[in-house]
């Protein structure tokens, strides 16, 4: 597996700016502040909510720090 | 059953548009109280019936995909449809690891089928293929 | 010139669907290596063509919205299209400061003028208002 994502890594044809890398971050420690607040899995709303942004702008901070294609599909190749 | 909210996309047939349309459905996808790793499991079912459009339906030929969405009161209805070549057998596509290609896994319709509540596959050959799947859930607050 | 890639959408006319838009038109132009403020301009320039077209276009009545999204060797074109009431007078409804609503800022189309390198605006009574935009580039490095 490591070795798949180091390949998906090094693979990724989007070039990730580091703002968009930081904010990916801020969300996924705004989702573990929360589940630990909560108790369970925060929705995207409650995330977004604390970061002061749109949903859709969370959902998609996160899609940009992946690669394109499905793991399944590159991780046969 | 009212509908609530409906976009759909039409898009050439190339990997780079895989990603695009993921983006979109997790946009859509977000109307509703999902929470991360529900709406990662979304992303993973468009993309393996995206990618399968673009990698089987058209070989990486030319051609046309729809990604269609629809918000109803309790569950969200995704459509891909392709006009490429079509499955020859359908209920044999769908089990598991069974790929036509050999250095593939064989398991998109797995994962389509584990993620989402309901996967419903038509297919001709010559002609093209629909994968309609079917997510839902309870609440029903929307953004 | 030859078209590089192409996406559209369809999508019912509701204030839901210009973020959704707008993250789709952000990642189908992130196939091009544009800074992130650039990204974020050409968000901008979408979402208020976008939400024109919901906003004046349609009244918050329903009706559908189009945008279309071209890339080719050195610019990307983005086209929002809507049948709804259309414009009067499109030139002056591109001046700064000018709204039909007084409450509104008529700062709309100075946006999309000053992130984008073209804007194009058509528009009949009664028939529906289309505002194509064209962003250049550089480079040529595609994803
Ligand atoms: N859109 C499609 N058009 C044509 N054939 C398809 C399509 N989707 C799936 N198939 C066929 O179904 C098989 C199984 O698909 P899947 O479970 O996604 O596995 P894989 O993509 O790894 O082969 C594919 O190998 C292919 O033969
Ligand atoms: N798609 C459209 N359909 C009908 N009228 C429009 C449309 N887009 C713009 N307009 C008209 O042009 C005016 C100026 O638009 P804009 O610069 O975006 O400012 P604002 O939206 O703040 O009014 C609007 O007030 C409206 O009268
Ligand atoms: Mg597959
Ligand atoms: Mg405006």
């Amino acid at each position: 597996i490591g070795e798949i994502r180091r390949f998906i890594r090094d693979d990724n044809p989007i070039k990730v700016s580091r703002s968009t890398k930081e904010l990916a971050l801020k969300i996924h420690r705004t989702q573990e502040k929360l589940q630990g607040s909560l108790g369970r899995e925060p929705t995207v709303g409650e995330i977004a909510e604390g970061l002061l942004l749109p949903v859709q702008e969370v959902v998609a901070a996160l899609e940009a720090v992946q690669p394109t294609t499905s793991i399944y599909a590159q991780s046969t190749r | 059953m009212a509908r609530r909210n409906r976009m759909s996309m039409t898009f050439d047939s190339r990997s780079e548009n895989v990603g695009i349309a993921r983006v979109a459905a997790a946009a859509f996808s977000a109307q509703i109280e999902f929470t991360l790793p529900e709406i990662e499991e979304i992303k993973v079912a468009i993309s393996e019936a995206v990618s399968n459009a673009v990698i089987h339906g058209y070989s990486d030929q030319e051609g046309q995909i729809e990604l269609a969405m629809e918000l109803y009161e309790t569950h969200l209805e995704y459509t891909v449809i392709d006009w490429g070549k079509g499955i020859a057998d359908v209920e044999q596509a769908r089990q598991p690891a069974w790929s036509t290609e050999p250095e593939r896994m064989g398991l998109g319709f797995v994962f389509m089928e584990s993620f989402m509540d309901e996967i419903e596959v038509t297919s001709a050959l010559g002609k093209g293929t629909t994968v309609r799947m079917v997510k839902k859930f309870d609440a029903v607050p929307i953004h």
